[in-house]
């Protein structure tokens, strides 16, 4: 279980996220929703180690992990996904899919000298994981492209890939739906699920897609300026008034599309 | 009169030659900083591109002067200028067309561009020493001194001589004028908004309607009138030496770098930083402490550190305001 | 940083031993041309600047790191033979020696202290770490400044300094790689965090205060005064012993050869044999360490420092781990230049000469390829040694047509500079037909 | 002939070709939509009509006139703009300054169209001296659209306008797309957000490997089910 | 036959301004006795020009390597700096047994060096002018002086010896600073002398390096009014730059009485280039000495030549002059001795370098003078 006590972050004087405080409780796919710049992706850095908060405390499971830098929560077993794909573009999809795991034997210099029996052995596993992500995502084709070359969503697919590389305990993905095809991201909502079934992963999911999030996340907190606004079941937070107003909206104005010439 | 003296010894050794230093710095480093901002890579050409604009300015002040004409007390080598910019705005503009064009079109990496410069460094080099040889060479005339320093010692009758030329005001005055005129050009007009927007993503730029070629054009123009100011008012103060502009690349990297690579307004407090720690840390201090504290007679000179390192410790300021300002005192760039 | 890059090299597979082969026709073309003596010197400084290339190869090519302080690494390396293999001065450690070790002693006290006391303190911090440093300082330049004072009143024309173990100088490569590695260590605590260029300028400043220690630190390394006769490397004889061997004359005789040019020979070819090896088995290591998960991992750092933190990698131990590993290789290379050279001048080590020059050497053979460096390093070598002669060459050609008169006489006298103009016209043309550098990184 | 007339395109990156026969038309004020699977070649497309990729072949007119071998900066003049997927805003420029660039062209005025964006976005207008690189996805994607509309185009090219804004924003900027349609501006966008991009679409094209896979009017690819399922997510 | 000899000289870096006199010295003597056509029954000499870079231990010994090897030299009058001269010797001189004449290399570690006999040089070591200095200095009345000199081994070297045969004789030393040459700014050195003060300020330093740059700056400042001008320092650039602003300065520099200096520069002048320029002169007997141990030899193979160098180069035997190259080599050739004086009187002392003959110069309105030899 995360939980985030009253936490501020501030770039200069402005207050990007100003006192949230919330849970995700283990097991759950917790939805996290709000206007634009309404400071999700930055809590989300705070959480993940990237930003050293202003004040507030982040723990996991009830060990206090604020400002642990990243990679040690990632050993932690806290992965995310960054909303502006990070991916590492000279290098080629699979390896960017292969680089993921923790703790590998040839990730020492000694081993890659001495223990390359050893080393090829866990390539192999490697490579059939890869390999079996990359099928899931539906861009196998790729697997050779370097990943500088990949279109947008696709590398939105890798990167919600890489997290598929490794056991995580909960996954915090920043908008893995922007940009994804529908038919695609119904899939992936499909494997959130499973994952979260089968391997008992916890998913704190930002999405602005409200099919989505309906469909996935039980339960949805909502944050504005820096608070949490609401939190609830998706059904109730849609019919929420102050959702409504701060992010939902309520459908086009122009519902008769009238062209000029025709 | 003792305070004075010592006044007068830390104005004269340390202010007024930290002062005219850090502003030659000062320009460099504006002409580093203006292609680093953008066009994204540190330009190792630039210090014999000041060297190649002395040259030509050189050349064409003798020309005038056998002419016979001459700028009063001013030194003829500020009427040759607008030439040798010219000049040097030509060969600079060539280069780009012949060289640096290639790797923007194929978007090369920084560093690719840099190491060009390297090579395009190595050319100019060779040919400003075709030009005009590798000697030393004075090409200061008008008047030497706004203040000189037997005058400032028989007028004031103090023991300390206190002693500013001509050059170090000409420098100091022209590199405040200089960086307000392209702090505003870049803030404030469109072709310089447009420069700056080029640099922030040039695809975009493209998009925008911006004509890269101009944006780039101008960058070169401008970066070579920068040079060539630096490095004749550098040249008139000291004296031209080819060399010595190469050497002269480093002091003018790091007063870019300690300012912020890409900000004007970095480049000349780089320069002073660069230049006020050079002079200071090294100045041996036992004159002043026997001018202030009478009766003290150290046997030491009281010198922190001894003028062998001045540029270690021009690069140790350096360093530890990195460190606690990693892109530079006014918040550079990094690509 | 746009990745984006023209069409892959030509050539595929073959293009690697091709261009080696073509380099070693180069050699074979210069031997013919000048004799193998010119080509083997040119051969063997190949080969340590192919080494260096590695060096910084690893910084760069794999993990992005902007080192161009490899002026200062390199001399830190070539302090190794020195330290190592000269004959210790007589008198000079008891005269100084204990004086500048308890002054170093006093430094990391101070040191430590104001660390210690920046750790607890909470008022007045800042004054009071100020007060122990400066009082530190005091004390140190009390207790050093004699110390060096009697080391340098010993013998001043030919010592003046500590001199060496007298240990083998084989001993020295890895001593002078330990130099680099712990400078390095020192370095890359402090300095790493820092983003592209201004790590770069950070590691110049830092290359330029080691050069500067080196020239002015007469205790150490006779300062600007040089330390000249260091010993060969085992097995690397004398020429004149060789040539006074009869042994070595029966065989040189034998072969037909006059007993200078085998003698001069067979040393050049034990040097080359023993760099070689030291190449090989760095080469071997290298791609072993390029082609495993840790090589995988550092291009995965160097693409993208937040993506990789964030997939559990600890970008700056890693980083640091690569900048020392890089630092050392290029101390090695340091201490083995120094030992062929038989030489130490502090006052040689400029940075256009050993920091562009290997960068040139590592972009032009492809940064991130460990092959490309080494065929960057022997070729870039090759340039630099010939535009020396290519360069007036050049110029009796274009002045031929020429009248006599100031203009010719201008243009011959400035043959020389075409030197420069050489290094930098072939830099342009590699860097315009293959931007990634000769062996592109796959 | 229509306003847009982007026939037969074919090309790419390197040696393959991304773009296989790939025909986009727009109409005068009318507004054309592409979807497609991830890597269809959508953005491949966009970047061929506004001349960013060589083309093998094909042909692109605009208002009758054959721009194919224009440049991008030519191509603005004539009236075209352009809101790219990715890195589409100026990071070390100040919002205001975003729109400022935008409007790079113009010689008259552009005050009043810069207040029309800060009316549409009005987040913008408060973040108007902060720079856009310090700005969150959602309103980077604000600028972006603003800035292509400082321009004030004959045809507007949004390649995937609303990815990573909030529902309300998505609602407005379509909103805001239509009337500019309605004002005889030509509109031609990559949406993922395909159902409500093909609501208000005059015409659609999936595309599909580089290839035109089903071409029709909006509402006729929502009503089909097999498009609906294989490329709308149901 | 044809023989070839090796000019190795700092044609580009940090002393690239001063090599061209120095190489054009060395050759004007070659042209010489290639055209009087009188050695060994008329052989030919073509000189061979390298560039060592000066500062540069790796170029400078792969410049000579190719000399020796690839062009065949049969000697070399170079190398300039001291560092890469010795780097030159020891690497590539001795081993193959190549004599080495240097016209400027003067620091004081080469007279002990182990070069087999085949390093000579027409300069004198610097622990000799250091006396020499202090023996000026002293008669001017000068008790106290502050001390530059140029980070090398050249000014390292001169400013120590100085600095202890200063003292020796009673002297005080203020400060002894170096500085970088090349640099952009020498505030920070000027304002560390001053501050240090003393009646006089000697520049161990290059007169187109930083030397200039000192001078200037503390004449500018204020900061002193004499100075004391070693070797490095004195060169017609100093009139030209400086002109009457350093009146009452003084010097010395090796160079010696008579009129073979003059001679050579009034050759030098007609061959087009500055004889007065420094160790041009020297360059000259150098390659001098080893074309006349050649002919004395009657041989071209170095071994066997550099045993009759300091033959030639000292007494007895008729005295030749520069411009009279033809004579000695004619004397030569009747087996007579001959002593060469030449433009600098070389007279070889010790492991074969300059005894060291100094030429006394003060500035007065602006032109160098010489008050007298020592
Ligand atoms: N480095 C920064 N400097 C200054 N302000 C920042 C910085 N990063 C973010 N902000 C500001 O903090 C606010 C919150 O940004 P954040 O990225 O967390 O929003 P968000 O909720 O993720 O929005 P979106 O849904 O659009 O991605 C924004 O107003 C943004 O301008
Ligand atoms: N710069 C490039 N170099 C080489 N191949 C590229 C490049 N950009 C894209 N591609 C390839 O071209 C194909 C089409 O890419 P494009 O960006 O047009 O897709 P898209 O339809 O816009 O997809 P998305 O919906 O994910 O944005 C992809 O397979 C991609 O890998
Ligand atoms: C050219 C000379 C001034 C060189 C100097 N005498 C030296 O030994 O380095
Ligand atoms: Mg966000
Ligand atoms: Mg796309």
């Amino acid at each position: 279980m995360i939980r985030v006590e009253n936490l501020h972050k501030h770039f200069g004087g402005f207050h990007a996220v100003d006192g949230a405080s919330l849970e995700i409780a283990t097991g759950s796919i917790t939805g996290l929703i709000g206007p634009n710049g309404a400071g999700k992706s930055t809590l989300f850095n705070v959480i993940a180690g990237v930003h050293k908060p202003t004040s507030g405390t982040v723990t996991m499971d009830g060990e206090d992990i604020t400002g642990l830098p990243p990679h040690e929560l990632f050993h932690k077993g806290l992965l995310r996904t960054f909303q502006i794909a990070h991916e590492f573009p000279t290098m080629t999809v699979r390896e960017n899919l292969m680089m993921v795991p923790g703790g590998q034997t040839g990730e020492t210099l000694w081993n890659a000298w001495f223990q390359r029996g050893r080393i090829a052995e866990e390539e192999a596993a490697l490579l059939k994981k890869a390999d079996e992500v990359l099928d899931f995502l539906t861009i196998s084709h790729l697997k050779d492209e370097r990943a500088g070359n990949l279109s947008g969503g696709q590398k939105k697919l890798l990167e919600l890939g890489r997290t598929m590389m490794v056991e995580a305990k909960i996954v915090f993905l920043d908008e893995v739906g922007a940009g994804v095809n529908r038919t695609l991201l119904n899939t992936i909502g499909d494997a959130i699920v499973r994952l979260n079934k089968e391997r008992g992963y916890t998913f704190c999911v930002i999405e602005h897609d409200m099919d989505f999030i309906g469909r996935l996340c039980d339960p949805v907190i909502v944050m504005a300026e820096g608070k949490v606004l609401a939190e609830g079941a998706p059904d109730t937070i849609m019919q929420n008034e102050a959702v409504i107003e701060a992010y939902l909206g309520r459908g086009l104005k122009n519902k008769v599309k009238t062209g000029a010439a025709q | 009169m003792d305070i004075l003296n010592a006044l007068v010894a830390i104005l004269n050794y340390v202010v007024v030659p930290a002062t005219a230093y850090g502003a030659q710095l000062a320009l460099g480093a504006l002409g580093v900083t203006l292609i680093y901002g953008i066009l994204r890579f540190s330009n190792f050409a630039h210090g014999d591109t000041m060297a190649f604009g002395t040259a030509i300015t050189i050349l064409i002040t003798w020309a005038l002067q056998s002419a016979g004409i001459g700028f009063g007390p001013l030194p003829t080598a500020l009427i040759a200028l607008p030439f040798g910019i010219a000049a040097t705005a030509l060969l600079v503009l060539g280069t780009d067309k012949i060289v640096y064009s290639y790797y923007r079109k194929v978007r090369a990496a920084p560093v690719v561009l840099t190491m060009v410069s390297v090579g395009v460094m190595f050319l100019m080099n060779g040919l400003t020493r075709l030009l005009i040889g590798v000697d030393e060479i004075k090409f200061a005339d008008g008047a030497r001194f706004l203040i000189s320093a037997q005058e400032f010692k028989k007028a004031t009758g103090l023991a300390e001589p206190l002693a500013i030329r001509s050059t170090q005001a000409i420098t100091v005055i022209t590199a405040a004028i200089v960086v307000a005129a392209l702090f505003w050009f870049l803030a404030k007009t469109r072709t310089g908004k447009s420069m700056r927007a080029f640099s922030d993503n040039e695809d975009l730029a493209l998009l925008s309607g911006i004509n890269p070629s101009r944006v780039v054009a101008m960058t070169w123009i401008i970066a070579a009138a920068l040079a060539t100011i630096a490095g004749t008012l550098y040249g008139l103060d000291k004296s031209f030496k080819a060399f010595n502009y190469f050497q002269l690349l480093l002091p003018v990297f790091a007063a870019a770098i300690v300012g912020g690579l890409g900000n004007p307004l970095g480049a000349i407090a780089g320069g002073f930083i660069i230049a006020y720690s050079e002079v200071a840390v090294t100045y041996a201090w036992k004159k002043v402490a026997m001018y202030l504290i009478p009766g003290f007679q150290p046997d030491s000179l009281l010198q922190l550190l001894s003028t062998e390192y001045k540029f270690a410790v021009s690069f140790t300021i350096l360093i530890i305001v990195l460190l606690f300002k990693p892109t530079g005192l006014f918040k550079g760039k990094s690509v | 940083m746009s990745t984006r890059q023209p069409g892959a090299a030509r050539g595929g597979k073959l293009r690697a031993p091709l261009l080696f082969a073509a380099m070693a026709a180069l050699i074979a073309i210069e031997a013919a041309t000048t004799g193998w003596n010119g080509a083997l010197v040119i051969v063997n400084m190949g080969l340590i600047s192919a080494i260096l290339a590695l060096g910084v190869n690893m910084q760069w090519g794999y993990a992005g790191l902007f080192n161009t302080g490899v002026v200062g690494f390199i001399a830190l390396g070539g302090l190794g033979p020195v330290l190592v293999s000269m004959k210790p001065t007589p008198g000079a450690f008891s005269a100084g020696g204990w004086g500048i070790l308890i002054a170093f002693a006093i430094a990391l006290v101070t040191i430590m202290a104001a660390v210690w006391l920046n750790r607890h303190l909470t008022r007045m911090k800042g004054l009071a770490i100020l007060a122990v440093l400066i009082a530190g300082f005091f004390l140190y330049r009390a207790v050093f400044d004699p110390a060096v004072a009697a080391i340098q009143a010993i013998n001043p024309a030919s010592a003046g300094y500590l001199g060496g173990l007298g240990l083998p100088t084989l001993l020295s490569w890895p001593l002078g790689a330990l130099l680099a590695a712990g400078a390095a260590w020192v370095v890359g605590k402090t300095a790493l965090g820092l983003r592209s260029d201004y790590l770069a300028v950070a590691t110049l400043g830092i290359g330029e205060i080691i050069v500067a220690v080196l020239k002015n630190e007469e205790w150490l390394d006779r300062g600007v005064l040089n330390v000249t006769g260091i010993p060969r490397p085992w097995p690397v004889p004398y020429e004149v012993d060789l040539q006074a061997d009869p042994g070595f004359l029966g065989r040189a005789a034998a072969f037909g050869l006059d007993p200078v040019t085998a003698s001069t020979i067979s040393v050049k070819l034990l040097y080359g044999t023993l760099f070689a090896a030291v190449l090989l088995v760095l080469i071997w290591a290298l791609q072993l360490a390029l082609n495993s998960p840790w090589g995988r991992m550092m291009r995965a750092i160097r693409d993208n420092e937040v993506a990789a933190e964030a997939m559990g990698k600890n970008v700056t131990g890693r980083h640091l781990q690569i900048f020392i590993l890089g630092c050392a290789v290029i101390g090695l290379a340091g201490a083995m230049m120094i030992s062929l050279d038989g030489q130490m001048t502090p006052s040689s080590y400029n940075p256009l000469r050993y920091t562009f020059l290997i960068w040139v050497m590592v972009i032009v053979g492809g940064s991130g390829n460990n092959w490309g460096s080494v065929l960057g390093g022997m070729l870039i070598w090759f340039v630099w040694i010939k535009a020396e002669v290519w360069g007036p060459q050049i110029m009796h050609v274009v002045t031929a047509t020429l009248a006599d008169g100031a203009l010719k006489q201008h243009l011959v006298d400035s043959a020389p500079h075409m030197r420069l103009v050489m290094m930098g016209l072939i830099l342009l043309l590699v860097l315009r037909f293959s931007p990634r550098g000769l062996l592109p990184e796959k | 002939m229509s306003f847009l007339d982007a026939s037969s395109m074919t090309g790419g990156y390197g040696a393959a070709d991304i773009l296989h026969d790939c025909t986009l038309k727009v109409e005068k004020g009318q507004i054309a939509v592409i979807v497609g699977p991830n890597g269809a070649g959508k953005s491949t497309a966009m970047k061929a009509v506004f001349g960013m990729l060589r083309l093998r072949a094909g042909k692109v007119t605009l208002d009758g006139d054959d721009i194919t071998a224009l440049s991008p900066q030519e191509r603005v003049r004539k009236g075209m703009g352009f809101v790219p997927q990715v890195n589409n805003v100026f990071p070390t420029m100040s919002v205001e300054e975003n729109l400022e660039m935008g409007a790079f062209i113009r010689t008259d005025d552009f005050r009043d169209t810069m207040e029309q964006v800060y009316d549409l976005f009005p987040i913008l207008r408060e973040k108007r001296f902060q720079n856009a690189g310090e700005l969150s996805g959602g309103q980077r994607q604000q600028v972006a659209v603003g800035r292509a509309l400082m321009t004030k185009p004959k045809l507007l090219m949004l390649d995937e306008p609303t990815a990573g804004v909030s529902p309300i924003v998505m609602d407005e900027l379509f909103d805001r797309i239509i009337e500019v349609a309605r004002t005889g501006i030509s509109i031609l966008m990559v949406e993922q957000n395909a159902r409500q991009a093909l609501e208000i679409a005059d015409m659609g094209y999936v595309l599909v490997q580089g290839a035109n896979r089903y071409t029709d009017t909006g509402a006729a690819l929502m009503a089909d089910p097999e498009v609906r399922r294989t490329f709308l997510g149901g | 036959e044809d023989i070839k000899m090796g000019i190795s000289m700092g044609f580009t870096g940090p002393l690239e301004s001063i090599a061209p006199p120095i190489a054009s010295g060395a050759e004007l003597a070659m042209k010489e006795v290639s055209d009087s056509g009188k050695l060994l029954g008329g052989d030919t000499v073509t000189p061979v020009r390298g560039d060592s870079t000066c500062v540069d231990a790796a170029a400078a010994t792969a410049t000579v390597e190719r000399m020796v090897t690839s062009e065949g030299v049969k000697g070399i009058v170079g190398g300039m700096c001291s560092g890469e001269t010795i780097a030159s010797l020891t690497n590539v001189a001795v081993p193959n047994g190549v004599v080495m004449i240097s016209p400027s290399a003067t620091s004081p570690a080469l007279s002990t060096i182990d070069d087999n006999g085949l390093f000579f040089r027409t300069s004198p070591s610097d622990a000799r002018q250091g006396e020499v200095m202090t023996d000026i200095i002293m008669e001017h009345g000068i008790k106290s002086v502050a001390v530059t000199y140029t980070n090398n081994d050249y000014g390292k070297g001169l400013a120590d010896s100085f600095a202890e045969a200063f003292k020796a004789k009673g002297g005080t030393v203020t400060i002894v600073a170096a500085h970088e040459d090349g640099k952009a700014d020498y505030s920070a050195e000027v304002g560390a002398l001053a501050a240090a003060g003393g009646d006089a300020l000697v520049v161990a330093g290059y007169v187109d390096q930083g030397g200039s740059g000192i001078l200037r700056g503390a004449l500018d400042t204020g900061a002193f009014s004499t100075f004391v001008l070693p070797d490095g320092m004195v060169a017609a650039t100093l009139e030209k730059n400086f002109g009457t602003e350093l009146d009452g300065s003084f010097g010395q520099m090796p160079a010696s009485e008579g009129e073979g200096k003059d001679m050579f520069v009034s050759l030098a002048k007609t061959a087009g280039f500055d004889g007065s320029s420094i160790y041009s002169a020297e360059a000259y007997d150098a390659a001098a000495l080893m074309l006349l141990a050649m002919q004395a030899a009657k041989s071209t193979d170095p071994k066997v030549y550099k045993d009759k160098i300091m033959d030639v180069a000292n007494a007895p035997g008729e005295k030749i002059m520069p411009g009279e190259l033809a004579k000695g080599l004619e004397l030569l050739a009747e087996g007579k001795d001959i002593d060469y004086v030449g433009a600098t009187s070389v007279e070889l002392i010790g492991a074969g370098e300059s005894a060291g003959t100094f030429r006394e110069i003060a500035i007065k309105d602006g032109k160098i003078e010489t008050v007298k030899y020592r």
